[in-house]
C-alpha cells in the first residue's frame, strides 16, 4: 500500500480540529498536547517563547517556519531534551514539565532528530529492536537469563522484519547502519521509533537530506501513521509536503507561534506569508535595490497571475 | 536530590577520617625515609622520659612534612639533599600542658621551638630541643595563613604556564594531551643534563633546555599530530595516543636518568624571611618573577599579536578561521612549539619546587594541570590561568586543615564537585540536541 | 547587468561530482559560471546540494571529478588559506563569526593574510556597513542574528575577495533582517564583487540576483536570469510555486 | 643466553596471578570503555579498592578471606555509585579527567600517613594469608609439569584466579549478548537516540559502571592474594597498562581483553627476561640490565600508540565495529 511505485492518492484531510477561529494559540476539540508560556533563551537570545499552543489528537500537525525559528529547540523542549527557563505543558494530561527525556518517551511520545541517529555500529535489525518497549531482557537480572526473555525478543523481532518489510529495509536487516544511505536511515529512525508503538510521532525534518524517490514513500508511511491511530507532529520547511500532508499547521518565527490553520488558509495568511518571504513580500527588492526598473518588475507579477 | 545527599554524605564521611586520623594515628614516626637517601631525626623527651605524638614540622628544600613521634619519643624524616639546611619546628600545642621548649643555659633565641638543621656530608643529622616548664612559641595561625597563600601562588603561577599551553593546544586541536606531564618533565631533565651534564652555568643550560623543549614541541606536531590530524583521528583515539606517548616519554626519562631524585644547581640555598614567617631563597624569588614576566608576555601576545588573535580565533571556530586565510597548521605549529617551551619552563621551576627531578615528576603534575585547566573550562587560556593559580592556593591552603601528604588530593576533589554542578566545565557550551 | 553578462569568467565550474561519504555522490555533474561583477543566486530543493556546491568551491568537500577554476587557474581542492590567498571569500551560514573576539579582531581575522591593508578595507567595509564602525570593541558573542550577519559579511570583505561566497546569509534571521541582508548582499555586489548566493528564500533571492541556478538531485536544472527564472512555470511549480498563491 | 629458562618463564607467566589479574581488570575495562563507551581512567583506582578491601577486611576487621574478598567487590560497587551519579552525565573527555583524578585521590587516601594503622600508607598491606592458605583443598606439594609446576598455595591461587576470570566472561557474555547489551551497545553509538526510545541511560551506564568495576575489583584481589598490597602498584600508569592489554585484544569482544592480557604478560615476560640478558651477554653493550627492565615499558607506550593508530579494533575486534565512536 505505501510504495513509491503507485501513484500517490489523496488522502482525506482531517477537519474540525479547533474550536473558535484559527489564530494563534487556538483551543483544540481533542489537544493531545497543551503548552503554557514555555520559553527558553541562549545567552541573551530567546529561541522559544510559545505563549499557548495546543496540538491535535489523531491529526497530522506541521511545524514551519524558516530556519532559526525555533522549531527543533521547541522539539527538544516538548521531548525532554533541553529544560526551558520557564513553561509547563502535558501530554495527554500528564504534566511533562521537568520529566527525563526517556520517561517522555515510555508516556508514548516518541521523536526522531535532523541529523539521523542511526546506531552505525549495531545492525539494522539490532536498531530496530532497540525501539521496542518493555522488554524483559533490558533488565539487568533478567539478561542473564535468555529464558526469560527469549520468547519476548522473537516477537519482538517477527514485528521488526514487518516494519522493516514496509519501508523497505528487510533486506538490509543484518548490515551495519552504517552502511545505509541517508534516506534509508531516515526510513530506519522512523520504523525505529514506531517500534514503541507510540501515540504521538514528532519527527524533526523527516524530508530532509532523502532523495525525491524515497521523499514520497515517506508522506506515505507519515500518513499511514494518521490512519493507525497515531498523532504526528513534524518539523519542515518545505511548504510542498506539509501541503500534502499536514492536517494542521503551526508557523513559528522567532521563537514565537506567528499563526495556525488549515493549510490551505495557513498559507494566505498575511503573518505567514510575511515570516516566509520577508515583510512587505509585494514590494520587489530588484526594484528597491535599483536592480530592475519598476515596470519590469510589474511585467513579472502579470505573468505570475496569467498563471 | 538524592544524587546531592550522597555526595555530601561521601564528603562528610571523608572528612571525618580525616579528623579520626588526625586524632587517632600516633605511629607515624619515620616518613619518606625510604624516598629519600638521607635523613634528620631526634627524640623528644622531658626529663629523660620519652614524650609520644609531639608533632614536629620540617622544612625547606622544598620539604613540608610533619612527622610525631613514637612512644620513644623518637621520629625521622627522609630529605632528599645533603649539605643542606632544614627548618625543624616543634608543635607546642602537642607538648603536655604547661610544658614548652626552652633555651639551653644563656641563650636567649626567641624562638625556642625552631632550629635550623644542617644535614652534613654524611647525609644524617639529629636535632633535639630542651624541654621544660616554661612559655610556648607558636606560629600564628594568620602567619601560617600568610604563609601558606604566598606558597600557593607560587605553585599556582608555576603551574599555570603550564595549563596555559594545554589549554591552548585543547582549543586549537581538541586534543586532551596526557603527554604534557612529560613535556614539563623534559625541560627539567634537559637543565639537568646541561647543568650537571655538560656543565654548564645554570643561567646558560636553562634557556638552552627551554628551546629544546620548543623543538620538542615542533617535533611532536610535526612528526605524529599533524599526520594524525590529516587522518581526521577521533580526539578519544587521539587522547589514547598521547597516554602511549606519555608512557613511552616517561620511561625513556627513566630509562636515561634512573630512578631517584637529583636536584639542580642551587636547590639547597638558604631561605631569607622576608615577612611574617613567610621565607624564599633567591633562586624561589626568582621563579616568581620569571613566572609572572612570562604569563604576562604570554597574555599580551595572545591578546595584541596577530598570531595571538589567530590562536584564540582558531580555539573559537577552527573551520572559519580557515575560511578567513589563516593557515591553521601553521598557527597550531606555533602553539605547540610555545605551549612546549612554557611545559618546560614549569619544569624547571617545579624542579626548584619539589625540589629534585625525578622521571615521573610529570605524571603527578599532569593531573594538577587537567584540574586547573577543567576548572577554568576546557580550550581558554585566560581560564586555564585563572583555574592554575586556585589549584596552586587549594594545594597549599589546604593543607592547614588536612595531612600534607594529601595536599595534592585536595584539589582533585574540588574539581570533581565543580563538575557536579557545571557539567560542562565552568566556561563550556551545552551543545544543542538533534 | 548586461555588462556583467560578456565580462571575463571568473568562477568556472564544470561537471563536477562531489560528496561527503566514500559511494555517496551529493553532486553529480553539476556546473555553474560566474562572471566578474555578477551576483548569482543557487536556488533548489532540500537535499539538492546547494550548499553542497558552494562548499567544493571552498575545498570543504571531496571533488571526485570535473574541474573549478577561478580566472583560468584550476583551484579544485586547494586548501581554505590558498584559497582566500586568491580571492576567494567565504561567509558560511552557521558559526559564522569568532563568538570569543571583538567585531575589530573579526575584521582582522578577515585579512589575516594582509593586515597592513586594514584601514584601507575598513573604510570600504564601514562604506556598506556604516554600523560596525562605531561598535569596533564589542564582542561579537554579545550580537543578535542580523548583526553577527552582518559581522560575517565584512569579515569576508575585509579580505578584498574577487568572488564572494555566500551561504543562506538569510537563515535565521526575522523577515524584517532577511530583507536588510538581501539590500546588502546587493549593495556588496554593487561595489565591484563579484557574488555566488545560495538561499533558501528563493522569491527573494531571484528578485536581486543578476543570474539563478536551480538545483535538482545535484545537478542544475534550470538556469537564466533572476527574472526569467521568477517567470517560468517550471520552476514556479518545483521550487516557487509551493506559497502564497 | 639461557632460552629453555626464558621460555620456560614466558609460558609459565600464561597463567600468573599478575595476567588473570589484568585479564579480570581488561575485562571490567571493556564493559565501561568498549561496550559502554565510558572513557573510564580510573581503572586502577576499582583494582586498588578491590585489593585493600580484601586486605583490610582480614587485616583490621578479622574476616575470613572470601568475606573480605566480597568486601572488596561491594566497596567497589560503591565506589562506582558514588564516582558514576555525579559524572556519567559528562562529555567524555571530562569523563576521563575525572575518573583520572578519582582514582588518583584514592591512591592518596591509602598512601597518607593518617590512615597509617588501617592501609600501612607508604608500606601497604601484607600478611593477610593465613585465612586463605587455610581453606586450601590441595594437599601440601609441588603439582604440574614444566614451565607449570607450582606449589599448592600457588596453584590454589591460580585455581581461584581462573575460576573468577571464567565467571567474569560467562557474565560479560551473556550481558552483551541480551537485550541489555543491546541497550549498551546503543548507548555507546549515540545516547541522545536511545535516550529518544524510552531507555534509561542514565542507569544503564551506572550499572555498566558498578558491573565493570566490580569485574576490575575481582582482578585487584587476585592481584593481591597471593603477595601484599603496595601502594605503587595502583598509579595511573597502571590504567593505562590495562588499556595496553584491552586495545592489544579488542576493546568490544569479550575474549579480546583477556588474549590481551595474555600477550601483554608474555610479551612483558619475554622481554623482561631477554633485554636484561643480552645486557649480560654483552648483546647489547650501551645498556645496563636495570635499563632493559625500563626499556620494555617504553616498548609498551611506543606499542599502544601504534595499536590505537593502526590497528584501533584490536587482534579481535571487526573493523567496522571499532569503538572509537566519539
Amino acid at each position: 500500500m505505501s510504495s513509491d511505485l503507485t501513484a500517490p492518492v489523496a488522502r482525506e484531510k482531517t477537519t474540525g480540529l479547533h474550536i473558535g477561529d484559527a489564530k494563534p494559540g487556538v483551543a483544540k476539540t481533542d489537544p493531545i498536547i497543551i503548552a503554557d508560556g514555555v520559553r527558553r533563551t541562549f545567552g541573551g537570545l530567546t529561541a522559544v517563547d510559545v505563549e499557548h499552543l495546543e496540538i491535535p489528537r489523531g491529526a497530522i500537525t506541521a511545524l514551519i517556519g524558516p530556519n532559526g525559528a525555533g522549531k527543533t529547540t521547541l522539539f527538544n523542549l516538548l521531548t525532554g531534551f533541553d529544560k526551558p527557563d520557564s513553561g509547563a505543558w502535558t501530554f495527554e494530561g500528564h504534566s511533562l514539565s521537568g520529566v527525563p527525556a526517556y520517561k517522555v518517551a515510555r508516556l508514548g511520545q516518541v521523536r526522531t532528530f535532523q541529523l539521523t541517529k542511526a546506531l552505525g555500529l549495531l545492525t539494522v535489525l539490532d536498531n530496530m529492536k532497540l525501539g521496542a518497549k518493555g522488554q524483559v531482557g533490558e533488565r539487568f537480572w533478567q539478561s542473564l537469563f535468555p529464558f526469560l526473555w527469549r520468547k519476548q525478543d522473537h516477537q519482538i523481532e517477527e514485528r521488526a522484519f514487518e516494519l522493516l518489510k514496509k519501508f523497505k529495509l528487510d533486506e538490509k536487516s543484518d548490515d551495519f547502519a552504517a552502511s545505509l544511505s541517508g534516506g534509508q536511515r531516515k526510513l530506519l529512525e522512523m520504523a525505529r521509533a514506531l517500534m514503541s508503538e507510540p501515540r504521538l510521532v514528532m519527527l524533526d525534518e523527516p524530508m530532509a537530506g532523502v532523495n525525491p524517490a524515497l521523499t514520497q514513500s515517506l508522506l506515505e508511511h507519515i500518513l499511514d501513521l494518521k490512519d493507525e491511530g497515531m498523532t504526528v507532529l513534524f518539523v519542515e520547511h518545505d511548504m510542498h509536503m506539509v501541503r500534502h500532508i499536514a492536517d494542521w499547521v503551526v508557523v513559528m518565527a522567532e521563537g514565537r507561534v506567528v499563526a495556525e490553520g488549515d493549510p490551505i488558509s495557513v498559507m494566505k495568511n498575511p503573518e505567514v506569508v510575511d515570516a516566509y518571504l520577508g515583510a512587505h513580500q509585494e514590494i520587489d527588492l530588484g526594484v528597491v535595490t535599483g536592480r530592475y526598473p519598476a515596470a519590469d518588475a510589474g511585467k513579472n507579477k502579470a505573468s505570475k497571475e496569467s498563471k | 536530590m538524592p544524587t546531592l545527599a550522597l555526595i555530601v554524605a561521601f564528603l562528610a564521611t571523608m572528612l571525618a577520617f580525616t579528623f579520626l586520623a588526625g586524632v587517632g594515628s600516633a605511629s607515624a614516626d619515620e616518613i619518606d625515609t625510604d624516598k629519600y637517601q638521607y635523613r634528620i631525626s631526634g627524640n623528644v623527651q622531658l626529663d629523660g622520659k620519652p614524650l609520644e605524638n609531639i608533632a614536629l614540622t620540617i622544612a625547606g628544600n622544598g620539604v613540608d612534612t610533619t612527622v610525631k613521634t613514637d612512644k620513644n619519643g623518637q621520629w625521622a624524616v627522609g630529605v632528599p639533599e645533603k649539605n643542606a639546611t632544614y627548618t625543624v619546628a616543634l608543635d607546642e600545642n602537642t607538648l603536655p600542658t604547661g610544658i614548652a621548649v626552652v633555651n639551653d643555659a644563656d641563650a636567649t633565641d626567641e624562638t625556642p621551638n625552631i632550629k635550623d638543621a644542617e644535614v652534613g656530608p654524611g647525609g644524617r643529622v639529629t636535632v633535639n630541643f630542651f624541654i621544660g616548664e616554661g612559655e610556648r612559641h607558636v606560629t600564628s595561625f594568620a602567619d601560617q595563613l600568610v604563609e601558606r597563600i604566598v606558597n600557593g601562588l607560587r605553585f599556582g603561577l608555576m603551574l599555570a604556564l603550564a595549563a596555559v599551553g594545554i589549554s591552548l593546544v585543547y582549543g586549537t586541536t581538541g586534543l586532551s594531551n596526557f603527554a604534557h606531564g612529560e613535556m614539563v618533565t623534559f625541560g627539567a631533565v634537559m637543565t639537568l643534563v646541561f647543568s650537571r651534564g655538560v656543565g654548564l652555568p645554570i643561567y646558560l643550560a636553562v634557556p638552552i633546555a627551554l628551546v629544546l623543549s620548543g623543538f620538542i614541541g615542533y617535533v611532536m606536531d610535526a612528526g605524529l599530530w599533524r599526520p594524525l590530524r590529516r587522518r581526521r583521528t577521533g580526539i578519544v583515539q587521539l587522547m589514547i595516543v598521547s597516554i602511549g606517548l606519555s608512557l613511552a616519554a616517561r620511561y625513556t626519562f627513566q630509562y636515561f636518568i634512573g630512578g631517584s631524585t637529583t636536584q639542580l644547581v642551587g636547590a639547597d640555598q638558604r631561605p631569607i624571611q622576608l615577612f611574617g614567617s613567610v621565607s624564599m631563597s633567591i633562586i624561589d624569588m626568582v621563579s616568581v618573577v620569571i613566572s609572572i614576566v612570562v604569563i604576562v608576555a604570554f597574555a599580551m601576545w595572545l591578546l595584541f599579536t596577530r598570531i595571538g588573535k589567530a590562536t584564540r580565533a582558531i580555539s573559537d571556530n577552527p573551520s572559519l578561521a580557515a575560511a578567513s586565510g589563516i593557515d591553521v597548521d601553521r598557527v597550531v605549529r606555533i602553539v605547540w612549539i610555545i605551549s612546549s617551551a612554557l611545559a618546560g619552563l614549569a619544569g624547571v621551576l617545579y624542579a626548584y619546587y619539589r625540589p629534585g627531578i625525578k622521571w615521573d615528576m610529570g605524571a603527578e603534575f599532569l593531573l594538577l594541570l587537567f584540574a586547573a585547566v577543567t576548572l577554568g573550562g576546557l580550550g581558554t587560556a585566560f581560564g586555564a590561568l585563572i583555574g592554575a593559580v586556585v589549584i596552586g592556593l587549594i594545594v597549599e591552603v589546604s593543607t592547614l586543615w588536612i595531612p600534607a601528604d594529601l595536599k595534592f588530593a585536595a584539589p582533585l576533589l574540588v574539581l570533581i564537585i565543580i563538575l557536579l554542578f557545571r557539567p560542562q566545565g565552568i566556561l563550556g557550551r551545552r551543545e544543542r540536541v538533534g | 547587468m548586461s555588462a556583467a553578462a560578456t565580462a571575463e569568467l571568473v568562477v568556472d565550474i564544470q561537471n563536477v561530482v562531489a560528496g561527503y561519504l566514500p559511494g555517496v555522490d551529493i553532486l553529480n555533474g553539476c556546473s555553474l559560471q560566474a562572471r566578474r561583477g555578477e551576483l548569482i543566486g543557487i536556488i533548489g530543493p532540500n537535499g539538492a546540494g546547494k550548499s553542497t556546491l558552494l562548499k567544493s568551491i571552498f575545498g570543504q568537500v571531496n571533488v571526485r571529478s570535473g574541474s573549478i577554476t577561478l580566472e583560468g587557474r584550476d583551484i579544485t581542492s586547494l586548501r581554505a588559506n590558498q584559497l582566500v590567498a586568491l580571492g576567494v571569500g567565504m561567509v558560511p551560514q552557521t558559526n559564522n563569526v569568532f563568538s570569543t573576539l571583538t567585531i575589530e579582531e573579526n575584521l582582522q581575522m578577515g585579512l589575516y593574510q594582509r593586515p597592513k591593508a586594514y584601514d584601507e578595507r575598513l573604510e570600504f567595509v564601514t562604506s556598506i556597513f556604516a554600523e560596525l564602525g562605531k561598535r569596533l570593541k564589542q564582542r561579537a558573542g554579545s550580537l543578535s542574528g542580523g548583526e553577527r550577519q552582518m559581522v560575517a559579511m565584512s569579515r569576508a570583505l575585509m579580505m578584498d575577495p574577487k568572488v564572494l561566497l555566500l551561504d543562506e546569509p538569510s537563515a535565521g534571521l526575522s523577515p524584517v533582517r532577511q530583507d536588510e541582508a538581501f539590500i546588502r548582499v546587493s549593495e556588496i555586489n554593487k561595489a565591484g564583487v563579484t557574488c555566488i548566493m545560495v538561499e533558501q528564500n528563493a522569491r527573494r533571492c531571484l528578485q536581486i540576483c543578476d543570474r539563478g541556478y536551480v538545483l535538482d538531485q545535484g545537478s542544475d536544472a534550470y538556469t537564466g536570469t533572476g527574472r526569467e527564472l521568477l517567470g517560468d512555470p517550471k520552476v514556479t511549480e518545483l521550487y516557487l510555486g509551493t506559497l502564497g498563491e | 643466553m639461557d632460552w629453555i629458562q626464558i621460555l620456560s618463564n614466558s609460558a609459565s607467566s600464561i597463567i600468573s596471578p599478575a595476567t588473570l589479574a589484568y585479564a579480570l581488570a581488561a575485562l571490567g575495562l571493556a564493559v565501561h570503555f568498549g561496550f559502554a563507551g565510558l572513557l573510564n581512567m580510573g581503572i586502577a583506582g576499582f583494582m586498588a579498592i578491590g585489593a585493600y578491601g580484601y586486605a583490610i577486611g582480614i587485616l583490621t576487621f578479622g574476616l575470613p578471606w572470601w568475606a573480605a574478598a566480597l568486601l572488596g567487590l561491594v566497596a567497589s560497587a560503591v565506589f562506582a555509585l558514588i564516582l558514576g551519579i555525579p559524572t556519567l552525565r559528562l562529555r567524555g573527555d571530562y569523563l576521563a579527567i575525572v575518573t583520572i583524578a578519582a582514582a588518583e585521590v584514592l591512591r592518596l587516601l591509602f598512601l597518607t600517613t593518617a590512615f597509617d594503622k588501617v592501609t600501612g600508607s607508604a608500606d601497604g598491606l601484607f600478611g593477610y594469608h593465613a585465612s586463605f592458605r587455610a581453606s586450601n583443598p590441595i594437599p601440601e606439594g609441588t603439582y604440574g609439569f614444566g614451565p607449570w609446576e607450582y606449589r599448592e598455595v600457588d596453584w590454589w591461587v591460580r585455581i581461584l584466579g581462573i575460576i573468577a576470570l571464567i565467571l567474569a566472561i560467562i557474565t560479560v557474555w551473556r550481558l552483551m549478548a541480551s537485550p541489555w547489551g543491546r541497550v549498551l551497545k546503543g548507548i555507546r553509538e549515540d545516547e541522545e537516540a536511545v535516550r529518544a526510545l524510552g531507555k534509561n541511560v542514565f542507569g544503564y551506564k551506572l550499572t555498566a559502571l558498578v558491573v565493570g568495576g566490580v569485574i576490575a575489583a575481582a582482578g585487584g584481589i587476585v592481584y593481591a592474594l597471593p603477595s601484599s598490597v603496595n601502594p605503587g602498584v595502583y598509579v595511573t600508569s597502571l590504567t593505562f597498562f590495562v588499556y595496553t592489554a584491552l586495545l592489544l585484544g579488542g576493546a568490544a569482544t569479550v575474549f579480546g581483553p583477556v588474549i590481551g592480557s595474555l600477550i601483554f604478560w608474555v610479551l612483558q615476560t619475554v622481554l623482561g627476561n631477554v633485554l636484561p640478558a643480552a645486557v649480560q651477554a654483552g648483546y647489547l653493550p650501551f645498556m645496563t640490565s636495570i635499563q632493559a627492565q625500563t626499556l620494555k615499558f617504553i616498548l609498551v607506550g611506543i606499542a599502544l600508540m601504534l595499536i590505537v593508530i593502526f590497528r584501533p579494533q584490536g587482534i579481535l575486534g571487526n573493523k567496522k565495529e571499532l569503538t572509537f565512536v566519539k
